[in-house]
This record gives structure tokens, C-alpha cells and sequence, in this order.
């Protein structure tokens, strides 16, 4: 269809209606219907060199093609010369005991290609298979001769993705970092964090609740289950749940999904049950309003403005209503603590609340506050993580510098292609 | 000064409705120059040879239409201009009326008389739960999510769609967002994997977080009203017949973010003054 | 055993067999797959938070709590949309005289005009507040206290003047050549650097957060989402 | 402001209003605001397209629609009484409240059964074959999610509540695959690509430095090594460690800065625009878009 949207409008209409009388007669069949040479105008130089290979690292549905312009092919030429490009594919027979799926597809198709461009990925192949591949440019003369692969292409089905080896290694090292560090706090060996000032306030935040007679509020966010936000979020709502049950505080957890409701639900039952307050627990506190955000919202603040909270905690996704609700507690009177993945929301919460656990931050608060070796030990985990990505960062700022500096030395440019192309480039 | 200090914020309250309310209802208005990256996304959409493939993702909720809607309105006018061909969609469950929306009263109304067609000028694919999974499906499958558009009619008997098998089928993908899933997504599974032109209209709010994405997988970004202000200026600028007040609605919303804007100003130097003369221990937070 | 372990096991398997099957060509639509069902699992959700909403107010009604006629508010209109959102009343006859063919949100059927003058003049209302709430914050939290709260300041200054046109007249009169110092120019420079910069570190960040947490869940080291108790 | 005072200042604004709305609206020969006009939808539309559509109130064949004008004061009203929250708490903002959670929690759960569960899982249900292992395969995939929302559905049961973890473990488990991956991907690894940037840039011609795009390379990869200092969790911020997460801290106060003022913007534009509902549609005290002839037509 690229060809249709380059001819003039007049000839528009025209050209749908051909466009579908080509389409009525199948033009599949025995390649493309020769186009109508406009009189005065030369047939177009042939595209050269099309080369067919099976597309790496995927699942032996596509093929790469290759092939160099037309000399006809350039932006100089106005009107162009040529308009396009047709490369008809032609599905070999199969060998002895080819499955359902090769009898079912078509033995010919025709790709319209635009002008300028060299190569293309067919995705439509069946694994095993063998295709053999014509390709003709196009123009307002007519078409030009045509050229073939020089033998059938057959796409392979490959085990491993090589385009993500590079995704794989880093993966392994943080991933690994992780596990390692949290194995060796396993086994006993001590391990030092820095203070974060939000997470020392939890405790007295509460405390502050029970002597006023007042509840807690807790948001554990806006978004399901699904986001990794909201399961740390339920993980601080337990510990700000275990010490509730401890101080015997009252605390209430509206939530805008019935799964986080669940999970809430589970959260809170396991911490009064730990702090041996099984007794206390009220699973109606802890209830869904609606999955509209803002209906949500009004809920949460009109509780806010009757009820009065002492402290409100907010972790996980906040979108829009981070700042209402920031405003609203503040005008309550209500101690406020709040943890978000949101980078966009971070500002509403570091002007509007009194603690603010800054993205990463909010992550790591759950082995701040049990202060489990193990959590503590994926703790130095990240921090390995960042550490590989300063060392990523600076030796590739290096390279590149180095690139920029010697133009014409090449050991940097390679490591730079390496490192950016194949480490980081992969995915 | 001790008024300030015990201010009750119902007064700014107050003033933020003036603010807000007056320049509406005196209908003023305030002069706008389109900025780079505004500029990148009118160029690469009026670069595009005629009757391109442009998809438009309408990513958002009747509750940010009136920050999303006019940039929406003047993207879709700029590709019935260029008469590129419209593939509409949207990945939020209530923007399905934003899309019908749109094509009744831009494509089918103000177009009228280019008689464009649902199917072979602009197809409406309407909405498919599953959020960032829907891009990332059909980024290798356009049918695996929308086996048929809209109104039930196979793809393949859409002269439009019949063609495109997957988003590299595409000329150009637009995500108009207003959050999750939006432009993060879209840069996420279809601009960064697939190396695709991406543009993305985004909430003020959604914005500043697009900016790091700048320029290999964005090739522009229209930042909230002030964006779609700017490209409404561009897109007069280019095709005089919509440099009139009912094409500007972007233009004439910025008249109370003038206002507004200068209030926020006035109250954070007023915040200031009034910390300075009473000069309180401690503090607010 | 049933309640803690066994759905720890799968969570850890199911997760490690997405994490394996990224690598694997053949595999990479299973991500799809699962969101599909996920999807699936989700409108189940709606069904359970539908169901606890309807308790939850029913019983405030039978209580007699306080404002239990706004609890019967809630549920009239939950039980309102609900019926004629499900039975599609009002939805136009379709090519074959029925309704059940027509979209359940079809221009002038009842549950498009709860949406179209109930749900959505609400909800845009609501988030229409924080016009408000912004400038409450902005007078309150935008004081000139340290080298921390002075640098938010004076950036919020800067961005929120180059934003408007006002910034820009204001800036006239500095030459071309020293554009970067105009106040949209300083906006451009700030979004672009130190925005930029800060945004990459806070990504950076969240995503190694964001991968610590789900291995801690595949680990079995996070399962207080199951009520285990141990963070 | 007591409650006697509060209601003495009340009274009179209401009964003002009243008498605006109702000459605005109902006094014949008067503006006849919030009347909303449609006319039939034209014969040759698919019939799978409303019976009506909105029309010009000038347009031939445009008759007032009861339906669409009680909706424009439903509206409005409810707008004005989510904005009364701004002064306090009220009956009104409770009402509005109360309508919003109920119709929204069916709204999701209406559009969840039309848009998921029909389209997702009763029409594959109904396509379920048993012939060959690969349908029986397929099958099963299909009843999977079923077996999922049932267990979770078991919640709303007296006993076995429990079994609803499974299902919950089972999202939670796939999405922390999916997000490790995805997180890692699009933000740890790109953006650090994104950050490679040469310290020293030359000039366009390639003779000399270009000292501004060095300088702005060289703020940028400063400005997130410092950030990630700050975030570091194993180092105590004290002496060059300290002062090193210090400018990180202020970069990121000038993001959050930056951000904010960004965000200030669009909040003002959705107030702009209820406000502007409220003058256009419901009160016709504005006409931007040429919805209406002028009056004195």
C-alpha cells in the first residue's frame, strides 16, 4: 500500500480502484501485475544483491533480506524513479512429511516495499520451510528486471535468544549479587546500613495515633498486585500492622483493588497473629471502594476530613491523588509518610508530607524495618547493582570520550560498540 | 504579617477559583510560540509522505481530557490534512468514548467533506484490557489482540489493516498519555525494542519523565496544554484554515494558566515574606 | 503447608519459568499468555470487590451506623448501574433487533448516560481539585529554609515562569546568543540535565528496588502478601 | 465563622442562585441554558449506531432531548458538590461521594465482564475442543483462568478463604518475573545507555571542542553518579561520601522542584476545563466553540 500513498491525489481514486482489482484477481498468484509504464519514462535499474538469511535468535518464523538500490534509487531523481519496491516470496514444497500448518499457507505473497530501503524482515515463515525470494523495483516507467536469491532460505528455530546474551550476564550478575549477599546474611555475617530517617518515624507515627485515641490510615497505593510497588507496599503495611497490634492502635486500610484488599487482608492477619492480638483483628477495616481512582479518592479524603487520622501512610503506585491526599492529611493534623515508585509523584509527596521514602528507598524499607539478615542481605544486593552500574557508567562515558577525542583510533570505538551494542543493547 | 501566617488556605482557595474562572469568562487571550521538541512532532508528521500509517493511542481517561483532548484534536486534524491514515486505539478501559469521540466530531465532522472512510482511511480498533501486554503483543501480532476492529469487522477486510501484520507495519506511533499504561509502556515495548518513531503527548505530570527518553526512543514530546497550545500555533501556522478560535482550544486554555501560574508565583513569594517577617523555628515540615 | 508453602512454590516456579522463558524464542509469548489470564483474574476481582462494597454498606444500612443513608446511596447506584450496565438497557437494536449485539456503552443507552453525567463529571472534578490543592502546597511547602528547600524553590520559580508566556516577555530583552539564560531557555536546560539526570538515577534506582523485592518474593523471603508475617 | 453567621451569609447566596438558574433556564424567551439538542441519526448510519445524536440547537430537525438536559444539571450539580468540599465536609460532597463509588465500582465491574471476561473467557470456553492433545492442551490453558477466579472467588465463602492465596501467589509470582525483567531492561540497562555520553564533544566542523555540550555531558553523568551515591544504602553520608550524596540530594530537589511546577500546568487545565463545562454547557455564559447561534438570533 506505500506504493498507492506516493501517487498524486488526483490519482488517488484511481489507484484504490486498481489497488482493489488487484486485489479481486489475486494478484498473489503469479507475482505482481505488471505496473503501467507512463509513456516517455525508462524502465528503472534493477535492485542488486539480494541476499536471504534465517533471522537469529528467534523462533524460526522470519527471515533477513539484504539487497543494494536501484541506481535508479535516489533522492536526486524528481520525479522519482523509483516508487518502490515488489519482493515476491514462494513457498518450496516441502520436504517428505511436512506438517498441517505448510499446507495451509499460501505458496506465493507479494511485500510492497518503499524506495530507499535496503533490507526487510519477513515474519510470516513457517519453521523449516524453504522460501525462495524475487525482488523488482518499481517506478512510473514500469518495473525492472528482477533478481533472486541465490538459493532457498529456510528459518531455524533457535533454543536460546542470542540477541539477549548480553541482558542474560547482567541479569545474572544483579540477580546473583542479590542471592549471594542474602545467603552469606544467612550465615551470620553482620552487615551495616546506612539510616533512613521515614522508616525510624513508622514506629513513633503510631505510637503518636494510640495516645490520641486516633486511627492509622494506611494507602497501600493505587495500582494491583501486579506491581512489584504494591507487594513492598503490603510488606511495610505488616510491620506498621505488627506494631498497630502492639500499641493495640486502630488501623484502616481502604483499598482501590479487591486483589490488594486480599492481600492486605492476609497481611494484617499474619501480623496480629504474630503479635499475639488475633483477637483485635477487624477484616471489615480493611475493605475495597472502587477501582476508579478518583472515586477512590473522594472516598479516602472525606474519611480523612470525618475521621481524623493521627498518621496516614501511603506506599506503593500513587498517581494524581498523591497530592490530595498529602493536602487533605496535612489539613487534619495527621503525621505523614509516604513511599513511591512514581517519580512523578515524589515532588507532591516531598513538599506535602512530613517523611518521604524516595524511590529506591521504598524498596528497601521492609528489610530496614525487620532488620532480617536476609533482607538486609538484599539490601547489598542493590547496592552491588549500582555499583555495576557506575563501573558501566563511567567506562562507557570513557570510551565514548575517547572516541570522540582520537576519531580515528579503533580499539575504543569496538569496545564502545561492544558495551553499548551488544552488553547493553540486547532486549 | 501575622495574617499570612494563619492564613486560611480557603482564601487561596478562593483566589486559584478566580484566577482561573475570570480570563474563561472574558474569554482572553495570550500570544504562543511552538518550542523544539513541538516542532520535531509537527515536522515528522508533516514529513511523512502522504496516506502514512500513523497509529494514535489514545492513553487516557475522561478525567485528563481537558489537558489531553485539544493535543489529541490537533494531532488527528494535522493527519486528515496530510491525509495520512489513522489507526485508532486506546489502552484505558474508559477511553473508548475518547476515541468515538474524536473520530465523530474531528474525522467525521470537521472532515466531512473529505468523505474519509472507516476501514481504508482510519480504522477505530477500540480498547483491549491487558494494558502493557497489549503493546507488547501486538508489536509482534496486531491480530492476536485485535483480531477485528471496533465495530466486529475482521482486520483483513479492512483495506487499511489488511496489510500491517504488526506495529513495524507503521509509519509512525503516537501514544497521547495520561499514565500507566502510556508513554513508559510505549517506549518500553514498541519505540526501544523495535526501533519505531515514537511521539507522545503527555500529561503535565507524565511529562517531565518522558524527557530522559529523548532523543533516541522519543522524537518529540507535546508537554500538556502548553504542547498542544504550541502545536495548534504550529499547525495554523502551516494550514491557515485552522488558525481560527474553535481549532485554538488549547491557545485559548492557556489564558487561565497565565493567571494561575502568575497566582502560584505571588503565593510562593507571599509564603516567603510571610517565613521571613515572623521568622518561625522549625518549620512546616 | 497448603495456606503458606505450597503457594510460596508456585509463586517461585511461575516466576522463575517467566524469568527462563524470556530467553527462550519459542517461549516469549507466555508473558502474553499470562496477561491475558491475568486480565481474566482481574474482572474475577471486580466480582469480589463488587461483593465486598455490597456487604460492607448493606451491613452500615442494618447497623444504623452514622451516614448510613449515604451508605444506601452507595449501593442503590452501585445496584443501578450494575443492572442496566449488564443488561444493556437502553443500548440500541442492532442489524438484527437486538441489543445484546450493540456495545453495553452505546450512545443513549442508560449505563452511557451514568457514565457520561454521573461517573465522568465526578471523577474529572475530583482531579480538577488539585488546581487547588497545588496552590495550597506552593504557599506552604515552598519556603526558603535550607540549601535543600531553597534549590526546590527556586526551581519550581524558574520552570513554573518558562512555562507561561510571561517568561518568556519577561526575558525579552536578553540577546539571542544568551537564550540559555531566558527563562524558558533555563527550563530547557534544567528538564534537560538535572532533570534528566535525576530521573535516571531514581530508574536506575526503582529497577534494582523493583528486582530485589521480586526475587525476595521468588526466594520466599517476602511472603507477607500471604499473612506469614515475615515482612 | 459559627453556624448561625454561616447560615445567615448562606441563605441569601443559595436563593440568589436559585432565581439565576431559573431564569437562565426556565423563563420562556430567556437563554434556555443547559437545553441539550439532538436530532435523529441519519438513515443511511449502520443501525448498530445511536437512534439519536447530538445536534446544533439552529440545525434543522433538532428537537431538546429530556434525557441529555437532566443529565447536563445532574452534572453539574454533582461538580458543584465535589467543589463545595473545598469549604468543608457536607451533606452535598457526601452525597456526590456516595453516587461516585457506587457507579464507578459497577462501571468496573461491568466493563469487566463485557470487555474481559466475555471476550477473554466465556467466548474461548465456548470454543473449547477436546479432539486432539494439542486442543486438549489448549483447553486447559483456556479453563486455567477460570480455575484461578474460582479459587479467588472462594474468598467470599465462609470457610477456605485461603485457598484465595493461591491464585493471589500465582500473580504475584509471574509479575515478579515479569517486572524484574522488564525493569531491568527498560530502565536499569537502557537508561544507562541512555547516560553514555562523551565527557569532551567536538564542534559540528570537527576542529574544536564544543565546551557547552561537554559541560551539559559532564553536569548530566555528575548528577546521576551523585544521585546513586545517595541512594547507596551501605555507606553512612558522612565526610567526602556525605558531600558527594549531598549534590545528589540537590539534584534531585531540583527535579522534584522542576516536576512540580511542571505539574501545575495540567491540574490548572482540568480545573479549566470543569469550569468550563460549568459556563459553556450547563450555564451558557460562554461559547468558545460555537456550539450555539449567538443570541439574538
Amino acid at each position: 500500500m506505500n506504493l498507492l500513498c506516493r501517487i498524486p491525489p488526483r490519482r488517488y481514486w484511481f489507484a484504490v480502484c486498481l489497488g482493489w482489482v488487484l486485489c479481486c484477481c489475486g494478484w498473489g498468484a503469479a507475482g505482481a501485475q505488471p505496473g503501467e509504464p507512463v509513456p516517455g519514462e525508462s524502465l528503472p535499474g534493477p535492485p542488486g544483491g539480494l541476499e536471504g538469511v534465517d533471522h537469529p535468535g528467534d523462533n524460526g518464523t522470519a527471515i533477513d533480506l539484504r539487497w543494494s538500490l536501484s541506481i535508479d534509487d535516489r533522492a536526486e531523481f524528481k520525479p522519482r524513479r523509483v516508487k518502490g519496491y515488489r519482493l515476491e516470496r514462494r513457498a518450496l514444497p516441502s520436504v517428505a512429511g511436512g506438517s498441517e500448518a505448510d499446507s495451509s499457507t499460501d505458496e506465493t505473497q507479494v511485500f510492497e516495499l518503499p524506495y530507499g530501503v535496503g533490507q526487510f524482515v519477513d515474519r510470516q515463515c513457517v519453521p523449516g520451510r524453504s522460501y525462495q525470494y524475487r525482488l523488482w523495483a518499481v517506478g512510473p516507467g514500469g518495473e525492472s528486471a528482477v533478481v533472486e536469491t541465490a538459493g532457498p532460505v529456510t528459518p531455524r528455530r533457535q533454543w536460546f535468544d542470542g540477541t539477549r546474551t548480553g541482558f542474560a550476564l547482567l541479569l545474572l550478575a544483579i540477580c546473583g549479587a542479590v542471592i549471594w549477599f542474602t545467603e552469606r546474611a544467612k550465615r551470620g555475617k553482620s552487615l551495616h546500613v546506612r539510616e533512613i530517617a521515614a522508616l525510624r518515624a513508622m514506629r513513633e507515627a503510631v505510637g503518636r495515633a494510640t495516645e490520641m485515641g486516633r486511627p492509622c490510615l494506611f494507602i497501600p497505593g493505587i495500582e494491583d498486585m501486579n506491581e512489584i510497588a504494591t507487594v513492598a507496599g503490603v510488606a511495610i503495611l505488616s510491620h506498621v500492622a505488627e506494631t498497630a497490634a502492639d500499641y493495640q492502635a486502630e488501623i484502616v486500610v481502604p483499598t482501590t483493588r479487591s486483589l490488594v484488599m486480599t492481600a492486605a487482608q492476609e497481611a494484617v492477619w499474619g501480623a496480629y497473629l504474630k503479635a499475639d492480638r488475633a483477637d483485635d483483628y477487624r477484616p471489615d477495616r480493611i475493605y475495597y471502594v472502587s477501582d476508579e481512582q478518583f472515586a477512590y479518592v473522594a472516598h479516602v479524603t472525606g474519611y480523612m476530613v470525618r475521621e481524623k487520622p493521627a498518621a496516614c501512610f501511603y506506599t506503593g503506585v500513587f498517581y494524581a491523588e498523591s497530592l490530595i491526599f498529602a493536602e487533605t492529611g496535612n489539613s487534619v493534623g495527621a503525621i505523614q509518610i509516604a513511599g513511591t515508585s512514581e517519580a512523578t509523584q515524589l515532588p507532591f509527596f516531598v513538599a506535602g508530607c512530613d517523611y518521604t521514602l524516595m524511590g529506591e528507598e521504598l524498596f528497601a524499607a521492609s528489610a530496614y524495618l525487620t532488620r532480617e539478615p536476609q533482607q538486609l542481605g538484599s539490601l547489598k544486593g542493590q547496592d552491588a547493582g549500582k555499583v555495576l552500574a557506575v563501573v558501566l557508567l563511567l567506562a562507557g562515558c570513557l570510551l565514548a570520550t575517547a572516541v570522540e577525542v582520537w576519531p580515528g583510533w579503533d580499539p575504543p570505538v569496538n569496545a564502545l560498540r561492544w558495551l553499548t551494542g551488544r552488553l547493553l543493547g540486547g532486549g | 504579617m501575622a495574617w499570612l501566617q494563619t492564613l486560611d488556605r480557603r482564601w487561596i482557595f478562593l483566589a486559584m477559583l478566580l484566577a482561573v474562572a475570570l480570563p474563561q469568562l472574558l474569554q482572553v487571550r495570550v500570544p504562543e510560540k511552538p518550542t523544539p521538541l513541538v516542532l520535531n512532532v509537527f515536522r515528522k508528521i508533516e514529513e511523512l509522505p502522504e496516506g502514512s500509517r500513523v497509529l494514535i493511542s489514545f492513553d487516557y481517561s475522561p478525567s485528563s481530557e481537558g489537558e489531553l483532548a485539544p493535543m489529541a484534536a490537533a494531532l488527528v486534524r494535522h493527519c486528515c490534512e496530510k491525509r495520512h491514515r489513522m489507526v485508532l486505539m486506546t489502552l484505558w478501559p474508559d477511553g473508548k468514548p475518547l476515541v468515538e469521540r474524536a473520530i465523530s466530531r474531528i474525522i467525521e465532522g470537521e472532515y466531512a467533506a473529505l468523505g474519509l472512510q472507516a476501514g481504508r482511511d482510519y480504522v477505530n480498533l477500540g480498547y483491549r484490557p491487558g494494558k502493557e501486554v497489549v503493546i507488547k503483543t501486538i508489536a509482534t501480532s496486531l491480530r492476536a489482540e485485535f483480531p477485528t476492529d471496533d465495530a466486529g469487522t475482521p482486520l483483513d477486510d479492512l483495506p487499511l489493516t489488511a496489510e500491517v501484520t504488526n506495529l513495524q507495519d507503521l509509519d509512525l506511533l503516537i501514544s497521547i498519555s495520561a499514565g500507566f499504561p502510556g508513554l513508559k509502556e510505549w517506549v518500553q515495548y514498541a519505540s526501544s525494542p523495535l526501533k519505531l518513531p515514537l511521539a507522545v503527548g503527555a500529561t503535565a505530570v507524565q511529562a517531565p519523565q518522558a524527557y530522559p527518553y529523548i532523543p533516541r526512543q522519543l522524537l518529540g514530546i507535546l508537554a500538556a496544554v502548553k504542547g498542544a497550545a504550541e502545536y495548534e500555533v504550529a499547525l495554523g501556522e502551516r494550514y491557515p484554515n485552522l488558525a481560527i478560535p474553535e481549532r485554538q482550544d488549547a491557545v485559548r486554555r492557556m489564558a487561565p494558566q497565565l493567571w494561575a501560574h502568575l497566582l502560584i508565583i505571588a503565593l510562593i513569594v507571599l509564603g516567603n515574606v510571610a517565613a521571613l517577617v515572623s521568622r518561625p523555628r522549625g518549620g512546616v515540615r | 503447608m497448603l495456606r503458606n508453602t505450597i503457594p510460596w512454590l508456585i509463586a517461585a516456579c511461575a516466576g522463575s519459568v517467566i524469568i527462563a522463558a524470556y530467553f527462550v524464542p519459542s517461549a516469549q509469548g507466555w508473558q502474553d499468555t499470562i496477561g491475558q489470564w491475568f486480565e481474566v483474574l482481574a474482572s474475577f476481582a471486580f466480582v469480589l470487590g463488587g461483593v465486598n462494597l455490597a456487604m460492607q454498606n448493606l451491613q452500615k444500612i442494618s447497623a444504623r451506623e452514622p451516614g448510613w443513608g449515604y451508605a444506601a446511596v452507595t449501593l442503590m447506584s452501585f445496584l443501578v448501574t450494575l443492572g442496566v450496565g449488564l443488561f444493556k438497557v437502553g443500548v440500541p437494536a442492532d442489524s438484527s433487533g437486538s441489543r445484546w449485539g450493540g456495545s453495553y456503552q452505546a450512545e443513549g443507552s442508560a449505563f452511557w448516560w451514568l457514565y457520561e453525567y454521573a461517573y465522568n463529571p465526578t471523577i474529572s472534578t475530583i482531579f480538577a481539585l488539585l488546581a487547588f490543592y497545588v496552590a495550597s502546597a506552593a504557599f506552604r511547602a515552598f519556603r526558603w529554609k535550607n540549601t535543600e528547600a531553597t534549590l526546590l524553590l527556586a526551581t519550581a520559580f524558574i520552570v513554573l515562569l518558562g512555562r507561561t508566556y510571561a517568561g518568556a516577555v519577561l526575558t525579552s530583552a536578553i540577546p539571542e546568543e544568551y537564550s540559555a539564560f531566558t527563562f524558558p531557555g533555563l527550563t530547557t536546560l534544567i528538564m534537560g540535565v538535572v532533570n534528566t539526570a535525576g530521573q535516571r538515577a531514581i530508574m536506575i534506582g526503582i529497577a534494582l528496588g523493583v528486582a530485589a523485592t521480586s526475587l525476595k518474593v521468588l526466594l520466599g523471603i517476602n511472603r507477607s502478601y500471604l499473612g506469614s508475617g515475615d515482612g | 465563622m459559627t453556624t448561625a453567621t454561616s447560615s445567615r451569609v448562606w441563605w441569601p447566596i443559595c436563593v440568589l442562585s436559585a432565581a439565576f438558574l431559573l431564569w437562565r433556564a426556565a423563563v420562556p424567551g430567556g437563554p434556555g441554558m443547559a437545553r441539550v439538542y439532538v436530532k435523529p441519526a441519519p438513515a443511511e448510519a449502520d443501525a448498530s449506531s445511536a437512534g439519536w445524536l447530538a445536534a446544533r440547537p439552529d440545525e434543522s430537525g433538532a428537537v431538546v432531548s429530556p434525557a441529555r438536559t437532566a443529565g447536563v444539571w445532574v452534572a453539574a450539580l454533582l461538580t458543584l458538590a465535589i467543589f463545595s468540599f473545598l469549604y468543608k465536609d457536607n451533606p452535598a460532597y457526601r452525597f456526590a461521594e456516595a453516587v461516585m463509588v457506587g457507579v464507578s465500582a459497577a462501571y468496573f465491574m461491568v466493563a469487566g465482564f463485557w470487555d474481559g471476561l466475555v471476550p477473554k473467557l466465556f467466548i474461548p470456553l465456548s470454543q473449547m475442543e477436546w479432539g486432539t492433545v494439542g486442543e486438549v492442551g489448549r483447553s486447559l490453558l483456556t479453563l486455567t483462568p477460570l480455575v484461578l477466579g474460582m479459587m479467588l472467588l472462594w474468598r467470599l465463602l465462609p470457610r477456605g478463604g485461603w485457598i484465595a492465596r493461591w491464585p493471589l501467589a500465582f500473580i504475584v509470582g509471574t509479575y515478579a518475573g515479569i517486572r524484574l525483567l522488564s525493569f531491568l531492561e527498560a530502565d536499569f540497562v537502557s537508561q544507562i545507555r541512555n547516560t553514555i555520553v562523551p565527557l569532551v564533544v567536538r564542534d559540528t566542523d570537527g576542529l574544536g571542542f564544543d565546551l557547552w555540550a561537554s559541560v551539559r555531558n559532564g553536569l548530566m553523568l555528575g548528577g546521576v553518579l551523585s544521585c546513586l551515591a545517595y541512594f547507596f544504602f551501605s555507606m553512612d553520608h558522612r565526610g567526602w561520601y556525605g558531600r558527594v550524596a549531598r549534590v545528589g540530594v540537590w539534584y534531585l530537589m531540583i527535579t522534584f522542584g522542576a516536576s512540580f511546577a511542571f505539574t501545575v500546568m495540567g491540574r490548572i487545565a482540568l480545573l479549566a476545563s470543569r469550569l468550563e463545562f460549568l459556563f459553556d454547557d450547563w450555564l451558557w455564559l460562554i461559547d468558545p466553540l460555537g456550539k450555539r447561534p449567538p443570541p439574538g438570533l
